[in-house]
């Protein structure tokens, strides 16, 4: 076990390296001179050239990059464009109420996906079985933005019971976190009926009724294991889905998280707030999946029993 | 235990492959609806402008905002215009961005998937190392991040949505591959002297073709929902134009005096979407019956 | 060694590596190690032994569907070893396999026509469609399948059938040697007699030679002219097929003999019971390999691995003798 | 009648395209206790099903049973309530199956497995059953019983999974032990192993065992009763000694001189022709006429009974009716 966690750890650093390397060259890949972009319209040429050493853009592409990272290693993404504020600054505000909605969201569409999941394939070809997969295909197909506005027009225009935006209070994180969970939700709930109906037709659950269990016990204590496994890797992989979820959602909801950031930053072409925007997306989504790998690692025992 | 019947030694009636096809598929009641209900959107994109009761474009400051009616069925936008010609001739942006960005991506995706699930080695490696770190980036970030080099547009979102295709086709081909490769079959025909080209494309690809049809039709109302998110954002179409993604951007102005300019096009992208999942998992009950639930 | 043999193989070796870590490889399992055969023009040679003993794999090098870390092998006087991919296909032609499961070896999306046609199309591009449809047919007749199943799918058939199928392509190509890798141990007692003695027809009327692999005795002794035991990788003897049965030399050979069940309740025999299981093959006992469950074992089998050596006409690999 | 379980008329269909094949049909036997009875008969036979019937394990199929008995010490199985009938499985009469790989639960372990039905059936504290499981894994020949309790299935060799089985099913002492093709899966060598574990377990603890099985080495070697099998009938009944020293029906002949034998080398095998019937295409009459070297025409036309001749039974028109056969028993009566 001890050999699978290194070597899981140790597997992710190369893939850090590149995407880095190719965050790092978004700034180049633009068209345009990002010296230019940066100064502005109005600067002069002197100013320009200014702004190209003081961002090292003068130096050689390989010696930006190790000036990037080294950087990077000390929480400086450099400085927004527009009001130069440094990235970290901007980003850091915003982090913590977006960590905390795809929280929720994962919390609940979780719960609740799981949930549906075994109704539906203990019930199989009856009608919580039905209800659950209209519930998930429904869900699947449910533009997050489109659930996002309705909501906003039922409870906030027409009832007047939540915020129609912000995240001043608790009330502000439960249509977001709804918009942004559904589809998800949707998805475990799929996997964990096909998952689980899967196991209940292993041969091992057979020799379970031979010893008499009742179908109680086979469901919960035999079959639900080894099929949640996998589910635990369809989450982390959901994960991702919900980084680039809560960028729309947030902006329906004008939260102030880290997606909406992204979305004002393009649209103010503030490429640096844009660039560590995409990098610690990304990073996030490979260490999710990293503690991912290692709990599956864990959970099954053909993994945690060897070496 | 359904093997004990089906294991023994007798011979089904012959059926052509093609017919046993519809049969299977003739049963699933939901998909076939869903495949009509698809095939009408394509008969809309196709001649969807000019069957039309009213020009999408035309303003008619006479009735502006207009909730629906017997006259405009989906009501009319802020310029008057009417909603429901502007759906229907939305039909073939919105359609025309996710087809093509799938197949793109699918063409492309199969092919390395393909390449890489049969020679293995090194070549599997690299192109899995490559698709790992597009993996790296989440669906739509990475759209947005190729939006954001390119500039917005409904090209660029055909490119972006395409682009985050590749890998995972690659990625579900190969998987594909491999287990076909593993099949006692491929041995037998590598042991009656065949090339490699001939296994790839005689025998390996139409085993893995099912599964890239299912996939397809899965990703396609994934690509939708991308393209009508990008376009939301307002990184996609152009604001003005009859997507149905831009349209529901614009109409967010007006969430409290017209809602009927919100739900309309979003449910037309729900029906949609619904639609392929829907006939995507009625393919897959048929054709790939093993990952079935 | 004698100019009548079809098939030689010389000290041929393949190691699987265990799950190539990040770090390093596992180990190895021993899949087939240094083993040495020849078959004759015309005979049946038999491989016989338990799951995981390399039986399958060396068929497999011998085809070249596998390529071995070392020896060599030799077929009709030309060593193939070291070749490429490209020569291995033509060697193909004369030396054809067949597999255990008909239900997995024959493609499920062609109809029988074109699976028995393509063989002919890689072989032979240069016969007429028309001349390859005739071929095609006159094997299917051969094999006992009607003509009329031409354009049916390989699911529509009985296992039986399919194995039928599975024999008509190996032989479509007119070959010389046939491997046959289980080729009844999947169909029923009632038509793996059929299909044992449509092979026996085969051969004499094509003077086949066969290299038949089986874990089953009693097919092995009806089927085989000559028989090599192997166990963890090695062949632990080689005898004819009448003596391996009356007299077997090695420890091994008599254990597998008295564990086969007789369809005689009369015959009551005293019965060789091998204590425990197969070793790992990744981590196989030092010295004679089956010294760990051998009811014979003396301090030299722990040390000193035996090689094969003649014993009142047959090879034995042991320290007994 | 037998004193342990009798089966009787047992019919069971599967739905197969909306279609019902029946699977068994019309299946009698019955089981002494201490006694073990081999099913022999290929695949597609009816043999496995017959054993899941009596089980009433066919849950997760297509298949149900449609008619018939199943009296298991008196008491008719199938009218039984769910929850009486697990009171019956794994307690009184206990299964195991033939893939030793698939069968137990690959995430939890031996141990838990184990203690599971004993502290269900048995009612046992937690110690006592641990205790317990522990003497049954000794007592089926596996090393190390203590370990092996705390090790997942996947660690063990296929052998050791399927004694393995054996503990599990032996654990609250059944009086009677279906065993569906134990050592199909397993090496020759291990299959001599499990088949005398198996007689020992018999003898020691007088349990009766059904036996499944394809093989008719292995009915030879440890049955004492053996039913043949035929397109979901029995078409043969005879104590071991007789059924292979004369075999009454065409097919069982056929099938024993079938079976290439050790010793008998032969240049030609002997073979049945044609193939096993498709279910839902069967012929009329006898089921094995269109492959029978002895068909007459009545075995077209009409099924023959399972006919009782002395302690053996048969399913043919060769011993019925006027027929040589019968009357030469008559008259030796």
């Amino acid at each position: 076990m001890g050999k699978y966690v290194i070597k899981r750890i140790i597997g992710i650093i190369p893939l850090l390296v590149v995407v880095s390397f190719i965050v790092f060259l978004f700034i180049h890949l633009i068209p345009g001179d990002p010296a230019r972009l940066i100064a502005g319209k109005e600067a002069t040429v002197k100013e320009i050239q200014a702004i190209r050493h003081e961002l090292h853009l003068d130096e050689p592409i390989f010696q930006q990059y190790l000036i990037y990272m080294d950087g990077l290693l000390h929480g400086d993404f450099g400085e927004s464009i527009k009001s130069h504020i440094p990235v970290m600054h901007l980003i850091g505000e915003r982090m913590l109420p977006s960590i905390e909605l795809s929280l929720l969201s994962m919390g609940w569409a979780l719960v609740f996906g799981i949930l549906i999941g075994v109704l539906s394939a203990v019930f199989k070809n009856r009608w919580p079985d039905y209800g659950g997969m209209v519930t998930a295909v429904s869900g699947i197909s449910l533009p997050n933005f489109w659930l996002g506005l309705v909501m906003i027009q039922l409870f906030s225009v027409q009832l007047g019971w939540l915020p129609t935006g912000g995240a001043d209070s608790w009330k502000g994180y439960i249509m977001p976190s709804i918009a942004l969970g559904a589809g998800i939700m949707a998805m475990i709930a799929r996997f964990t009926r096909s998952s689980l109906v899967q196991t209940l037709k292993e041969d091992f659950i057979r020799t379970g009724r031979s010893r008499g269990l009742s179908s109680m016990t086979i469901v919960f204590g035999h079959a639900l294991k080894s099929s949640l496994i996998p589910v635990v890797t369809v989450a982390g992989l959901q994960f991702g889905f919900l980084l680039g979820g809560s960028v729309v959602v947030e902006t329906v909801f004008s939260f102030p998280g880290m997606g909406r950031l992204l979305i004002d930053s393009i649209q103010l072409r503030d490429y640096p707030v844009v660039q560590a925007e995409l990098l610690l997306f990304s990073f996030e989504f490979i260490l999710v999946n990293l503690v991912v790998d290692l709990l599956y690692g864990f959970l099954n025992p053909k993994i945690s029993y060897e070496t | 235990m359904a093997e004990i019947v089906t294991k023994t030694d007798y011979m089904p009636k012959s059926r052509g492959k093609l017919r046993s096809f519809c049969a299977a598929f003739i049963h699933k009641k939901t998909a076939v609806a869903s495949f009509f209900f698809f095939c009408l959107l394509i008969i809309l994109a196709l001649i969807g402008p000019s069957i039309v009761p009213y020009n999408p474009q035309t303003p008619d400051y006479n009735h502006v905002l207009q909730g629906p009616s017997w006259l405009h069925l989906a009501g009319t936008d802020e310029y008057g215009r009417d909603v429901f010609s502007r759906l229907i001739v939305g039909t073939r942006l919105s359609l025309g961005v996710g087809i093509s960005s799938v197949l793109l991506g699918a063409v492309a995706g199969t092919i390395l998937g393909l390449i890489s699930g049969y020679f293995g080695k090194w070549v599997d490696k690299t192109i899995m190392r490559i698709c790992d770190v597009f993996f790296a980036f989440p669906d739509i970030l990475l759209a947005i991040g190729i939006i954001a080099i390119l500039g917005p547009g409904l090209q660029n979102v055909v490119i972006a949505v395409a682009i985050f295709n590749i890998p995972s086709f690659a990625r579900v081909v190969r998987g594909k591959t491999l287990e076909v490769k593993e099949m006692l079959f491929i041995e037998a025909t590598r042991s009656i002297g065949a090339t490699k080209s001939r296994i790839i494309f005689k025998h390996v690809f139409p085993e893995t073709f099912s599964t890239i049809i299912v996939y397809l039709t899965m990703n396609l109302g994934t690509a939708i929902l991308a393209a009508a998110s990008l376009s939301f954002l307002g990184l996609g179409a152009s604001p003005s134009s009859s997507d149905w993604g831009a349209m529901l951007s614009m109409s967010r102005d007006y969430m409290g005096t017209a809602f009927h300019l919100v739900f309309f096009p979003g449910l037309i992208i729900f029906l949609t979407v619904l639609s392929l999942n829907i006939m995507g998992d009625g393919l897959r009950d048929v054709l790939d019956p093993k990952s079935k639930d | 060694m004698a100019a009548n043999n079809l098939l030689e193989v010389k000290n041929i070796k393949k190691y699987f590596p265990l799950s190539k870590g990040w770090f390093s490889a596992k180990g190895h399992v021993k899949a087939v190690d240094q083993v040495s055969f020849s078959i004759q023009r015309g005979e049946t040679f038999s491989l016989v032994g338990e799951s995981g003993c390399g039986k399958s794999t060396l068929g497999r090098l011998i085809n070249g569907l596998i390529k071995s870390d070392d020896g060599e092998i030799i077929f009709k006087g030309k060593n193939l070893t070291g070749a490429n991919e490209k020569a291995w296909r033509s060697y193909r032609k004369p030396m054809q396999m067949i597999f255990q499961d008909p239900y997995a070896s024959l493609s499920p999306r062609m109809k029988i026509k074109d699976i028995l046609d393509e063989p002919l199309k890689i072989h032979h591009p240069e016969l007429s469609k028309e001349t390859r449809k005739t071929m095609v047919q006159e094997i299917l007749d051969v094999c006992g399948i009607d003509a009329y199943h031409l354009d049916k799918y390989a699911h529509e058939f009985s296992g039986g059938q399919r194995q039928r199928i599975g024999i008509a392509r190996a032989l479509i190509l007119k070959p010389e040697l046939i491997i046959a890798d289980e080729p009844v141990s999947a169909l029923d007692v009632s038509i793996q007699a059929q299909v044992l003695n449509l092979l026996k027809e085969l051969q004499e009327n094509y003077q086949l030679t066969y290299l038949f692999i089986s874990h089953d005795l009693s097919v092995v002794e009806h089927i085989s002219d000559k028989i090599a035991v192997m166990y963890l990788g090695n062949i632990v003897e080689i005898s004819p097929a009448e003596d391996i049965f009356s007299r077997p030399k090695h420890p091994y050979t008599q254990a597998l003999l008295s564990a086969v069940p007789i369809p005689n309740p009369k015959v009551k025999r005293e019965r060789i019971m091998l204590k425990g299981e197969i070793p790992n093959a990744a981590n196989p006992p030092k010295g004679c390999k089956f010294h760990s469950r051998c009811p014979h074992a003396m301090d030299i089998c722990k040390t000193v691995e035996p090689q094969l050596k003649k014993v009142e006409g047959q090879m034995v690999a042991c320290h007994l003798y | 009648m037998y004193d342990l379980l009798n089966v009787k008329g047992l019919k069971t269909a599967f739905k197969n395209n909306n279609q019902r094949v029946s699977v068994v049909n019309g299946v009698d036997f019955g089981i002494n206790k201490g006694e073990i009875v081999g099913i022999v008969g290929e695949s597609g036979c009816g043999k496995s099903v017959t054993s899941l019937s009596i089980m009433r394990l066919l849950h997760d199929t297509t298949g149900d049973i449609q008619d018939g008995k199943v009296t298991f010490k008196g008491e008719n199985l199938l009218d039984l309530s769910e929850r009486s009938m697990r009171k019956i499985r794994g307690k009184e009469i206990a299964m195991i199956f033939q893939e030793p790989m698939t069968s137990l639960n690959p995430v939890m372990k031996i141990g838990k497995q184990l203690m599971q039905g004993i502290i269900l059936h048995l009612k046992y504290s937690k110690e006592k059953a641990k205790k317990h499981a522990i003497d049954t894994l000794k007592s089926v020949g596996i090393p190390r019983a203590e370990d092996i309790m705390n090790e997942y299935p996947h660690q063990l060799s296929g052998g050791m999974r399927q004694r393995v089985m054996i503990a599990i099913a032996m654990s609250c002492e059944p009086e009677l032990l279906i065993a569906d093709e134990p050592t199909t899966a397993l090496d020759v060598t291990i299959q001599a192993q499990i088949l005398e574990l198996m007689k020992r377990l018999q003898s020691d603890r007088g349990t009766a065992i059904l036996m499944i099985t394809h093989d008719l080495g292995v009915v030879a070697e440890v049955c004492d009763r053996v039913i043949v099998m035929y397109a979901g009938r029995v078409v043969e009944e005879a104590s071991v000694d007789e059924l292979f020293e004369s075999p009454r029906h065409p097919y069982t002949k056929d099938l024993i001189e079938s079976v290439p034998k050790i010793g008998e080398r032969k240049s030609r095998l002997y073979s049945i022709p044609g193939h096993v019937p498709n279910p839902n295409q069967m012929p009329n009459g006898c089921k094995f006429a269109p492959r029978c070297q002895h068909a007459m025409e009545i075995c077209f036309n009409k099924e023959p009974e399972l006919t009782s001749e002395e302690k053996r039974k048969h399913r043919c028109w060769l011993y019925q009716q006027n027929n040589v056969g019968r009357e030469q028993n008559l008259g030796s009566k």
